[in-house]
This record gives structure tokens, sequence and C-alpha cells, in this order.
């Protein structure tokens, strides 16, 4: 049983990438079945990520070498306690489509779900290959699976408004993608290998360089624009927004977090090599407190409440991103936490607004007012996710946002931890109006006073996701306890 | 915004400049690019893999899994194309007599001359040909399944420009469309998991003497999937790119 | 020799990405650009790299331009402004 | 041969790569926008490839004759996958320029700001 | 001593799980009416039980989660905890009857008792609050929870108080939070069991920043001036709510807090050392004062009583701030004084409304004839505050005299007399209007054209119907239960069992203080 862990490790990827390739072939006969097939699909690679995390929890970290070449030969898989948030991954995704099901009723034709279906898996598989490689090529290339399938599903619905976003998204995103390519290149010329751990400790066995420095530059700033870091997000709020809501689900939750696990490489990269970090701490500090404060603010001005929700994204990437920069434990803590709070919270909040927007036809809070009293159990999934992504107690939210002031405060930089906890009260102001909009005030749209709670297909996967946004409010530890020893391990290797 | 590109390209070139300064000489022989993983590839690369090529060596042996997600991306883009709204405005292909008319109108829009028609109906076999060639000799000399894939890809071009797309279709038997557009990413993870059942590891080849033809078979049938599951995608996204709108 | 021949296949190659840039009409463009691949390719070959070579002669200088050409077909031919 | 410490391969790839983003950045249509976006990466391989050449070397297929050094087979490995992926990239993007053009009539960045 | 024992968690869960039954129960009103009252006297059951184990000076501690070593959610009922739960246990009950006699018709009721039973549930696991996070989780919960309830009514006013409302608690409840990161990253932990958790070498202007950050926190809901902007505001709510929660729950969570600041998380001694309690006093003497003269010039009966609030509550800080042990005694007191003779006043104006519509004080005349019972309960209540020996504002006065006196804060002597003269100004001609001027020959205004009418609760008072003498049954039953109360913690102050012998333990366990009687 010892080597269960490594052998079924390369399955986790394989899985829903295969089983993207077959959507179409399931599809042939019915359309209705590629949403059936990819959910068995998404529930079997939860399942193999759940088995994978007892081993984890059980054996400690654990690496698979492709084609059973001995590491900086091959390709190696790594399975560490950062590599746990692959199981959320799956699982959120295992609702979201069945979300999908009867949003598609709506939203596409039948001869698309197929290949929505299939994006889906293959933005699955991307993202869970991205979180475990430890190979840097291999980064860059199932980076590009996610990337490729993330610019289809944000126009996969709309027509001419989606795709323009959806292009935006695509030329920015290529540009990072290729700063990525750039750097793997830059480190290979200067390496030889293309193993992250290797790589690394080649280059803190080499003087430090230019360009060395170039290249964790290079992917620094390819990083943070996936992340759509304050003042690099320009290309996120359209996309997010205009996708259809199970896509802004995975976007907004899931697929901004690729910048963040790209960082956490650029600094396993960077541990050890001499090469300071301190000038990139404080750049992720500043913009990550600024990210913070203006997502807040423009949020503010949205009447649209996906537009709404795409910003408090860019807010909350800058919680992480200043997490990180704050390089104190309680800080990385926090920020890794909320990389999977943060997922967690957004999925359920569009999710939500999915279903408002499809059993009423409108987006915008002065046309959904009262809505709650037809839909109550969705616009109360809809309240806490708002309080959640706030940063309120007793919610998901309010665990992270504790870890990263608390770590301003352990790295002496109290002032962050203003920004942070202020920042994140700005943006209630809004959902104040919303919560208003939709609990305290009489229809004034029809669609709306007659509206009917959605079918349980969408309404279910709301209500859980809500629910557990309070559990692990109450218990935030368990994530805590599980990322804590990584983020120790993280730091001693980075010299702290 | 010319003003701001000339300014962030200069901004570029320069940190590039001064990044690049400190790569070691290229070419060097004792470069590290030269001495550490690419040094045993070059070494026992023909010995472990069997294969001639060491790019493809690289590519299906050593590092099996980028391929696999590379043949993953370009089905990828297939499905992003067909995921768009433009791809379903094409009607089905009509059936009949009647439709047989108004089908030659709209595929044959611009006039061919009949030379084009001839010298593109000639050479068709042979770079069908030659595709193949490049793609059995891929272990051995420059070439393989991407290149065979680009190949009669750019074949499927030239014949759907001359005879229409409608004819260029009928080259992918529509039943079995949806089975050879996924042939990369469903050979490979068959392949994977035949050579975990073998050796113990994903994507592995089995090493010893004994075994050489059943690892020669599978470099093939991949190489023969990347190629027919390449060619298929490349044709698809040319008549989608090509569909009215 | 070699020297030589790197230099004027590198200052080409520059020429011809320019020209891909300053070209109004985009079908030029884009043959340019097919132009631009097929150099490339040579420098590659030259550089001891035929699999790239020939892979950038049949992806990039074909594939690419053909699809680049159809979408031109089906949008606008020439740049405005 | 160098220029500026830089070897000249390397000079080409970052000229070519600032041509490619000049095109990115400063062009309104959005077709020359992912002409450059292609020239950007042919650069980026081209910088790959050039990082993998050994001086002499002959390419890495070992066959009756060939003889020792051999280029690096795995720059060009990437550089192969790389290629693949950019035409993909380059195929949705275009696709969605069409998109656009059915719906706005116009490829143009400057006239689509201007528009609702 | 410490007692791992369950009940101080069950109290808070018992109201919690009422709050979901409520919501579930929807607009049966049986089922509704039947979980309300099972969870309320459930839980004023479960907190008497642990009554005797306080009185012997037990320390019933239940551990809930743990985040990380040193950062746990856990429940621990000491001595203060038990007063303070004590206290809203038995007024939970009381507003339970009252309200529903008073939401009787109205529209929303499932949501409004569903938040009531959270708010409740809230304010005693602050009560029982073993550290800082716990504290902060719970009074965060209690900021949204308490919303709903403000904007009950959903006119533009409502919503634009909730709004304000929002906007000065989770302003403060970021400034608690920045406080309790801080107290962590200083003292390495959150506790509040222990009397000052810093060391002796902490320095100086780190503590002050702390102080500041949890006091302006906390003293947000206390409504210390100048951050006492949203109480009057609030008073849009029904007046269940603006009874229970702005003058009970909610207000005395602040200054409970506050309380819980000085004696726990720094300490006596130490506060003493740095010096920082006085300005706290002396703002607390300010606000006593200033919300007094405020109060006299509100003609809203029920802003007059938020400006009331507001001036009392600083005698629960000021207690506090003296750092004397019969100060702190005094403080104690006060919430259970403060909270009964509040409600009284509260439940009355509430019965008030409802029956005649009137909210002015000016419309007030002769109203004793109409509604006897009630304004004799307003009058104990207001006897109360300005201080007559035989009611309960006496004993907290005396004891807060004495404090000062121990402290040799001769000057708050002043302030309290001035204040005993100004309540009496704003109480007094209420009184007198009430008793002794006739009503005035118009008939009564109808109910509906009253801003508070608009929460709906009218509707099942028919305009035309049958005069009734006075108000209710499950109206009048609450008012004449507190106002009986009032009388009896004035008269009973020293009788074991009763509110002070707690108040006592607690000032010796909770606080760290001397024994302060004998």
């Amino acid at each position: 049983m010892t080597t269960l862990g490594p052998t079924l490790l390369p399955w986790l990827v394989a899985l829903p990438l295969a089983g993207a390739a077959l959507v179409p072939i399931v599809a042939r006969r019915d359309a209705r079945w590629a949403g059936g097939f990819t959910f068995a699909v998404a529930l079997a690679t939860t399942a193999l990520a759940s088995v994978l995390v007892a081993q984890l929890a059980s054996q400690g970290p654990f690496s698979a070498d492709l084609g059973g070449w001995a590491a900086p030969y091959g390709i190696e898989l790594h399975f560490d306690r950062f590599a746990a948030w692959t199981m959320a991954l799956a699982a959120l995704f295992s609702f979201v489509i069945p979300f999908s099901w009867r949003y598609l009723d709506a939203t596409l034709p039948r001869e698309r779900w197929a290949p929505f279906y299939a994006l889906m898996l293959l933005n699955l598989g991307g993202l869970l290959g991205f979180s475990v490689t430890g190979d840097l090529f291999n980064l860059f290339v199932t980076m590009e699976v996610v990337s490729l399938s993330s610019y289809a599903l944000v126009a996969v619905a709309g027509r001419g408004v989606a795709a323009w976003a959806a292009l935006k998204y695509l030329l920015l995103g290529a540009v990072s993608s290729l700063l990525v390519l750039f750097a793997v290149g830059l480190l290979f010329a200067l390496t030889g290998s293309l193993n992250l751990a290797d790589v690394s400790v080649r280059l803190a066995a080499a003087e430090p360089s230019g360009a060395a420095l170039l290249a964790l530059a290079s992917l620094a700033v390819a990083f943070l624009v996936k992340a759509a870091l304050f003042p690099l997000h320009v290309w996120l709020p359209d996309a997010h927004a205009i996708a259809p809501s199970p896509v802004s689900a995975v976007l907004s939750g899931l697929v901004v977090k690729v910048g963040i696990v790209g960082l956490l490489r650029v600094l396993q990269l960077a541990a050890g090599t001499g090469i300071s970090l301190e000038p990139l701490n404080t750049v992720l500090m500043v913009l990550g407190a600024t990210a913070i404060v203006m997502g807040a603010f423009l949020a503010i001005f949205q009447d649209d409440i996906k537009l709404m929700l795409a910003y408090s994204t860019i807010s909350n990437i800058g919680y992480i991103v200043l997490g990180i920069g704050l390089a104190s434990p309680f800080a990385l803590i926090g920020a890794f936490v909320h990389v999977f709070n943060h997922a967690l919270i957004k999925v359920t909040l569009f999710l939500a607004a999915g279903a408002i927007i499809h059993q009423t036809g409108y987006r915008t809070l002065s046309d959904l007012r009262g809505v709650a009293r037809r839909m109550p159990q969705t616009a109360a999934a809809m309240a806490i996710g708002a309080v959640s992504i706030v940063g309120l107690p007793p919610t998901a939210g309010f665990v992270c946002k504790w870890y990263i002031a608390l770590g301003a405060f352990e790295a002496d930089q109290g002032g962050y931890g203003f920004a942070l906890v202020f920042g994140a009260l700005f943006i209630f102001v809004y959902y104040v109006r919303m919560l208003d909009a939709f609990f305290f005030r009489s229809p004034v749209r029809p669609e709306v006073a007659d509206a009917v709670e959605a079918p349980w297909s969408m309404r279910a996967p709301v209500l859980v996701l809500a629910a557990a946004c309070l559990v692990l409010g109450v218990l935030g530890g368990i994530p805590i306890g599980f990322v804590e020893p990584a983020v120790v391990d993280l730091l001693a290797a980075l010299g702290r | 915004m010319r003003t701001f590109a000339l300014a962030l390209v200069l901004v570029v070139a320069a940190t590039m400049v001064i990044g690049i300064a400190g790569l070691p000489p290229h070419g060097d022989p004792d470069g590290p690019v030269h001495t550490h993983v690419g040094a045993r590839y070059l070494e026992q690369g023909v010995a472990e893999t069997g294969l001639r090529n060491l790019v493809t060596a690289v590519l299906l042996v050593y590092r099996g899994f980028d391929t696999f997600l590379e043949v993953v991306v370009i089905f990828t883009a297939l499905v992003a194309v067909l995921a768009l709204p433009s791809a379903t405005r094409q009607p089905p292909p009509p059936r009949g007599e009647g439709a047989a008319a108004s089908r030659r109108e709209a595929d044959d829009a611009v006039p061919v001359s009949p030379v084009v028609f001839l010298v593109v109906r000639l050479l068709a076999p042979f770079i069908a040909v030659f595709a193949l060639a490049s793609l059995y000799r891929g272990h051995v000399t420059p070439g393989g399944g991407f290149q065979s894939a680009a190949i009669i890809g750019a074949m499927m071009i030239a014949l759907g420009l001359v005879f229409g797309r409608e004819h260029a279709a009928r080259l992918v038997p529509h039943g079995a469309k949806a089975w050879l557009q996924a042939l990369g990413p469903l050979v490979f993870a068959a392949v994977a998991f035949v050579g975990w059942r073998l050796t113990g590891a994903f994507l592995g080849f089995p090493a010893d003497e004994a075994a050489y033809a059943l690892r020669e078979a599978m470099v093939v049938v991949l190489e023969v999937a990347i190629a027919v599951g390449g060619a298929v995608i490349l044709a698809q996204l040319f008549m989608a790119l090509d569909a009215p709108s | 020799m070699s020297v030589v021949f790197d230099a004027v296949m590198l200052l080409l190659l520059i020429a011809t990405a320019i020209t891909v840039a300053r070209a109004r009409d985009l079908v030029a463009a884009v043959v340019k650009f097919g132009l631009y691949s097929l150099v490339l390719c040579l420098v590659w070959q030259h550089r001891g790299a035929p699999d790239v070579a020939i892979t950038e002669a049949a992806v990039g200088a074909g594939v690419t331009s053909v699809l680049f050409l159809l979408t031109i077909a089906k949008t606008a031919r020439s740049e405005r402004g | 041969m160098t220029l500026l410490g830089l070897d000249l391969d390397y000079v080409a790839c970052i000229v070519l790569f600032c041509v490619g983003l000049y095109m990115l950045v400063a062009k309104s249509n959005l077709i020359k926008k992912v002409l450059g976006l292609n020239v950007m990466e042919t650069a980026v391989f081209a910088f790959i490839v050039t990082s993998g050449m050994i001086d002499g070397g002959q390419e890495p297929i070992v066959v009756a004759g060939s003889a020792p050094p051999y280029t690096s087979p795995i720059p060009h490995a990437m550089v192969l996958t790389g290629i693949v992926v950019a035409v993909s990239v380059t195929a949705v993007a275009l696709a969605l320029i069409a998109q656009i053009h059915a719906h706005y009539g116009t490829i143009e960045v400057d006239e689509l700001k201007e528009l609702p | 001593m410490d007692v791992v024992d369950p009940r101080p968690l069950l109290a808070p869960l018992l109201s919690f799980a009422c709050a979901g039954l409520v919501f579930a129960a929807g607009e049966n009103v049986f089922w509704r009416r039947f979980w309300t009252f099972l969870a309320a006297g459930a839980k004023l059951l479960v907190v008497l039980s642990m009554l005797p184990g306080t009185l012997a000076g037990t320390v019933y501690v239940s551990h809930v989660v743990t985040f990380t070593p040193g950062v746990s959610i856990a429940l621990r009922a000491d001595a203060y905890g038990m007063f303070f739960a004590l206290v809203s246990s038995t007024l939970w009950v009381l507003t339970t009857i009252y309200a529903i006699g008073y939401m009787r018709g109205s529209k929303d009721r499932a949501r409004f008792f569903g938040f009531f039973a959270l708010c409740v549930s809230t304010t005693v696991g602050i009560a029982f609050a073993e550290n800082l996070l716990t504290f902060f989780l719970f009074y965060e919960t209690l900021t949204i929870c308490t919303y709903p309830l403000v904007v009950h009514a959903e006119t533009p006013q409502a919503l634009r108080a909730g709004r304000i409302y929002l906007t000065y608690t989770l302003l403060g409840g970021g400034f608690a939070l920045i406080g309790s990161v801080m107290t962590l990253d200083l003292a390495g932990t959150l506790t509040l069991s222990q009397h000052g958790v810093f060391a002796s070498d902490t320095p100086t202007l780190a503590l002050a920043a702390v102080f500041v950050a949890l006091v302006l926190g906390f003293g947000v809901k206390a409504a210390i001036m100048p951050l006492h902007g949203w109480l009057p505001i609030a008073m849009v709510a029904p007046t269940p709510v603006s009874a229970l929660l702005h003058a009970v729950a909610v207000v005395k969570v602040g200054a409970f807090g506050v309380t819980r600041v000085i004696y726990n998380v720094f300490g006596a001694e130490q506060l003493q050392a740095l010096g920082f309690a006085t300005p706290l006093a002396l703002l607390a003497g300010f606000t006593i004062l200033a919300g007094s003269v405020l109060a006299i010039r509100q003609d809203h009966l029920k802003r007059r009583l938020a400006y009331s609030t507001i001036s009392q509550l600083s005698y629960i800080v000021l207690g506090a701030a003296l750092l004397t042990p019969l100060g702190a005694l005094a403080a104690i007191m006060h919430v259970a004084n403060q909270a009964f003779a509040k409600i009284t006043m509260f439940f009355v104006a509430g019965a008030i409304v409802k029956e005649t519509g009137k909210t002015h004080v000016s419309e007030l005349a002769g109203i004793a004839t109409r509604l006897p019972w009630s304004m004799a309960a307003f009058t104990v209540a207001a006897l109360s505050f300005v201080g007559l020996p035989l009611f309960a504002g006496f004993t907290t006065k005396w004891y807060l005299a004495l404090g000062a006196l121990q402290g040799d804060a001769w000057w708050f002597v002043v302030v309290m007399l001035a204040s005993s003269f100004l309540n009496a100004a704003y109480w007094f001609p209420i009184l007198h209007l009430a008793y002794f001027r006739a009503p005035e020959v118009t008939p009564e205004t109808p109910p509906q054209a009253t801003p508070d009418a608009s929460d709906g609760s009218h509707a099942g008072v028919a305009a035309g119907g049958p005069r009734r003498w006075e108000t209710s049954k499950t109206l009048l039953v609450p008012i004449l239960i507190c106002a009986a109360y009032v009388v009896l913690l004035g008269v009973t102050a020293e009788v074991p069992g009763m509110p002070t012998s707690v108040a006592v333990v607690a000032v010796e366990q909770s606080f760290g203080l001397e024994a302060p009687l004998p």
C-alpha cells in the first residue's frame, strides 16, 4: 500500500483529460449524456484526489516519476500539502457540473453542450496538472491547457461582447504564458535541467546572476497577470462577468489561483539561491494592499451583480498576495488557506447569482429587488457568501483574514493589517446594498415577483456550498492544520 | 498608444539584454545545458529508448507526459473552436438532389483554375505518402507525429480549397470523427495505462531487450495516433474557421 | 563564411519581421509572416535542429498562415487607421 | 560573434521579441495583434533553440556516420511542443476574431472601444 | 476552579437551534411559538443550573475547537459571564412574551423571531467567551444578526438606519479585530481567563495601540461618545428589538467588552501603572453628562430613551475604569439594573404606541388614565434612574460613589449628582404630563399615521374597535414583571442568590480585585 500514492498520482491528471476526450463521443447519441458523464468523471477525480490526500496525511508528501525516469531525467509529479488543494478543486467542479445541467438549457444550444463539458474537464485536468507538477516545462503546458479552455469558456455562451472579452483575456494570457516559457528557457540555459527542485538546487550552487533574476521576475510578472493582481487585472472583470455563471464560478474561484500556485513555485525556486526576495515581497505587499482597496472600491460602483463579484475577486486576490508578500508564517498560512476558502466562497456566490439570473432573467440590483421573497434559499446562500467574502465571522472568509492580519503584525507591518481589515469592510458597503435589494425591498419586475426557486440540481449545490462556508468558519482549524507544516517547511527553505 | 508601445518595448529590451547577458555563453560544450540532463539523453538515449532520433526519444519516452498534454492542448483548441457560437451556424450537410446545386454554389464560391485543380489532385497522394514516410521514419530521421499531422492537414486544406469543403469533409468519416479527433489523448492514456501495468510507471516503456518489439509497437501506435488525431483536428479547425458566418 | 551566413540570415529574419509589422494589407502581412517562418526554419536547420525546422515549416508557415488567411477572408482585408 | 557582450543570436531573439511586442501593443488591428503574438512566440522558440546549440554540433540523431557533439535534444522537444501550443492559441484567437467581426463588423480595437 | 462542562456551550446552542427551527417553521404560528418558548425556557434553566456552582466559585468551561495551539474557540462561564447571561436569558423570556403580543399580525415574523433568537444566542456566547477570538466571533455575528431586525420595517428610513448601524459597528468590529490580532502578537495568547495577559516589559506604545483599538472596537457598541451616532437612529426598529437589543444585548455587549478589556486583557494593576484608564473614565464621564443633556432635548420618546441609554451605559464603563473593587461592583450591577429599568421603559413606550399611536413626549398628556399600570411601571423605572433609594438604580449609584472615593476620583461624585439631576429633568416632565395634565380633547390619532406603525405592527388593532382598558396582557405582564424586578433589585441588593451576590463573586474571580463587600 505504500506505493499507492505515487502510482495513482498521474491518473489524477490523466483521468479528467481522457474523460474530456470521451465527452463528444458519449454525447453523439444524446447531448444530455455529456453532463452526466462529466459529472461522473468529476466525482471519480474527486474520489481519487481524496485517496491521495488520505495517503498524504498518513505518509507525508510523495512524488511520481513519470515513465519511470528518476527526477531530473523525467517529469516528476509532486504531491505535497499545498497540492491537497487539488481535492477542493475537483470537489468544487463536482458541484459546478450538476449546476450546469439545467443552466445550459437556457444558455446553450444542445450541439454545443459536449464541447462545453469537454472544456470544463480539460480545465479541471489542466488545473490539477498545474498544481501537482514538479517540472517547469510541464508547468507551462498544463497552464496552457487551463488558459486555452478558459478563453473558450468565456466566449462560449455570448456573442460579440463575450468574444471580445475572451480575446482581451487571451491576448494578455498568451503574453503571460510566453513570459513563463521564456523564463523556463532561461532557467534551462542556466541549469540544464527542467525539474523544479533540481533547478532550485543548481541555481543555489551557481553564482547569482542577472539571468536567474530575470527568469524569476518574468515568472512573477506572468503569474501576477494570471492572478489578475491590480493593476494587471484589466482582463478579469469583463471575462468573469460575461461568461455563463458556472464558468464564472470556475474562472473566478479556481483559475485565477493558477497565478497564486505559480507564485508559490517562484518562492520554491528562489529558496536557497541567495536571491533576495525582499524587493518582490515589498512589491507584493504594496500591490496586494492596493488591490484589496481598489477592487473593493471599484465593486461599489457596479450595478451588475456578476461584475461586482468579479471585482471582489480582484480584492480577494489582493488578500492572498499580501499574505504571500508579508512572508511571515501566519500570513502565509492565511494566504494559502484563502486560496481554498476564496474558491469555495466565490463558487458559492457565482452559482447563487447564476441561479437567480437563470430564474429571473435579470442581473442588476435595481431589477432584482425583492428576489429573496420568491427565492429565499438561494438568496440566503448569497447572503452567507457575501458575509463570508467580506471576512466576517463565523464564516470561512474570517479565518483567513484573521491569519493574514495576524501575520501582518507578526511581520511588523501593522499598516497592512489595517489595509486588510478596513479594505474588506469597504466592499461590504456594496454587499449591504445587495442584501437590502434582495431581502428588504419590493419587486419591481414581474419576472422577479413571479420567480420560483431554481430546480434542485441547481439549488442543491448552492445550498451545500453555502453550508460549507459556515462550517469552515467554525472548523477553520482543519485547513490551517493541513497547510501549516508545508508553510513551515517553505519558510525554512527560504531561510526564515 | 505608439509612444507607450515604444517605451514598453525599450524597457523590455533593456531588461532582456541585462538578463540574457548573465547567461553562460551558448555553444559551450561544458555549459550546463550540455553536461546535465541533456548529456545523459545523448549518452544513453539510444540504449534506453531504442530510438535513434533523440528528439523523438525525449518527446515520447523521457518526457512523454508533456506530449500527452500537448495533444490535449490541440484537442482543447478544437473543442474551444467548436464551442464558439459561429461553429454551430453551419447547417447540417444537405442531402439529396435538390440540395446539390446550392451546395456547390456555397462551396465553390471562388472558381479555381483547372491547372491548380489538376496539380492539387495529382499532388495529394504524394503528400499523403510523404506524410506517412515522415511518420514512419520519425524515430530515425527528423519528423514524427506532429509533422505528419501538419502535412496531412495541409493536404486536406488544399483539397478543401479546390474541391470545396463538402468534399474535404468526406475524407473524415462522419461517424468516426468523434473518435478520431480524440485519438491523441485517448491513445496516450491507453499507452500510459499499458506502460503502467507493464512497468509500474505511468507512461513507462519496457526497457528489457525481450520487450523490444512491444516498445517499438507502443512508440508507433503513439506516433500514428498523434498524426491521425492531429490531422483530423487541424482539418476540423480549418473547416470551422472556414464556415460561413 | 559561416559567420557571414549567420549574420545575413539573422538580418533577413529581422527584416522580414519588420515588414510583417509594417504591411497594411493583411494578406500581405500573413504571406510575409509565412516567409519569416521559412527563414526561421532555415536558421534552425542550420543550427542543428531539423525536427524543429520541419515542424515550423509545416505548422508555423503552413497551418498558421492558412488559419490567418481563412480568418481574413471572413473579416477585413486590410488594416484601418 | 557578439554585440554589446551579447551573442548575436540572442540579440536577434530580443529584437524579434520586441518587434512582436510592438505589434501586439501598438497595432489596433486584431489580426496584426495576433500576428505580433506569433512573432513573439517564434522569438522565444528561437531563444530556446539557441540555448541548446553546441559549437560544431550535429542534429541529435544517432545514426551511422553521425558523431558527437550533438546539439541538446531537450530544447528541441520543448520548442516542438511550444509550436503546437502556439498554433492552438492562434486558432482560438482567430475564431474569436471572426466572432467579433460577425457581431461588430470591425476588428479594430479603436472602433471596438467606442462601441457600447 | 475550572471544571469542564458542556453547559456553557449548551446555552448558546439552544437558542441557535431554536433559530433554525423557527426559520423552518416559517409562518406556522404554533410551532414558532413552541420552539421559541421551549428554547428560551430551556436556556434559562441551563444558565440557572450553573448558578449554585458559580456562587461556590466554580467556573464551567467547554472547549469547542482549536484553531492552532493557543487559539481556540472555547466558552467559559465565569461569574461575570454568568451574571450577564442570567440577565439576558431572563429578559429573552420576557421580551419574547412581549414581542408575540407586539408583533401580532405583522409580516415576516419568522425572520423576526429567527434572528431574534440568533441575537440572544450570540449574546450568551459573548458572555461566556473564553478568549478574544471567541468573543470577536460572536460579537460580529451579533452585528450581522441584528441588521435584519433593524431594517425589519423595510422603509427607506429603516434601510438607512440599518446602513448607518452597520457602518459604525463593522468599523468597530474592524478595530476589535486589529486589537485582538495585536494582542495575540504581543502576548501570544487571547485568553480572557486571566487578569492581564501582557508581560510587564511589553512596549507602552504597543499596549496603548492595543488599548485604543480594543476600546474603539467595543466602545462603538457601548455608544461611548463620539461613537454613539448609530444608536438613536437605530430606534426605527420595532420596539421589542429596541428594547432587547438596544437596551440590553447589543449595547451591553459593548460595555461588557470594554470591561473585559480593562480587567482581563490588561488587568487592573497593569492598567493602573499605565494610566490608560483615566482618559477612558473622563470620556465616560463626559458621555454621561452629554447624553443626558441631549436626552432632555428629544421629544420623540424612543429617542429620549436612546440618549438616556447612551448616558447610562457610560456608568458601566466609568465604574469599570475606576479600577476599584466597589466601582467594578457597581459596573457589574448596573448591567442588570439599567437593563431591567430601561426595558421597562421601552416596553411601556411600545405599549403606548400600540394602544394610542403616540410617539412623542409632548403628546403624552394624561396618558396615565389610559394606561395606569404601564405608567406606574414607567414611574418605577424613572425613579430608579434618578437614583432614589429602594430602587435598583440607587444601589449602582451608591457603590459607584463609594468606588470613586476609593479611587480618589471625587470629581465623579459630582458627575453622578449632576447626572441624577439631569435624569430627573428629563423623566419628571413625562411623569408630570402623564399624571397631572388632562388628556387632550382630540381623539386618539389613528395608529397608522405614526412612523413606528410602518412596521405593520398595528394591523391587528382595529381603528374603530372597542376601546380597551390598559393594553393586552402579553404586553402588560412583561412590563409589570420588569418593574417588579427593578424594585426587587433595589430592595434586596444583598440577599444571597440574587444577582448582587454573583456580582460580588465576579469582582473577585473575574476581575482579580479584592472582595468589595465583607
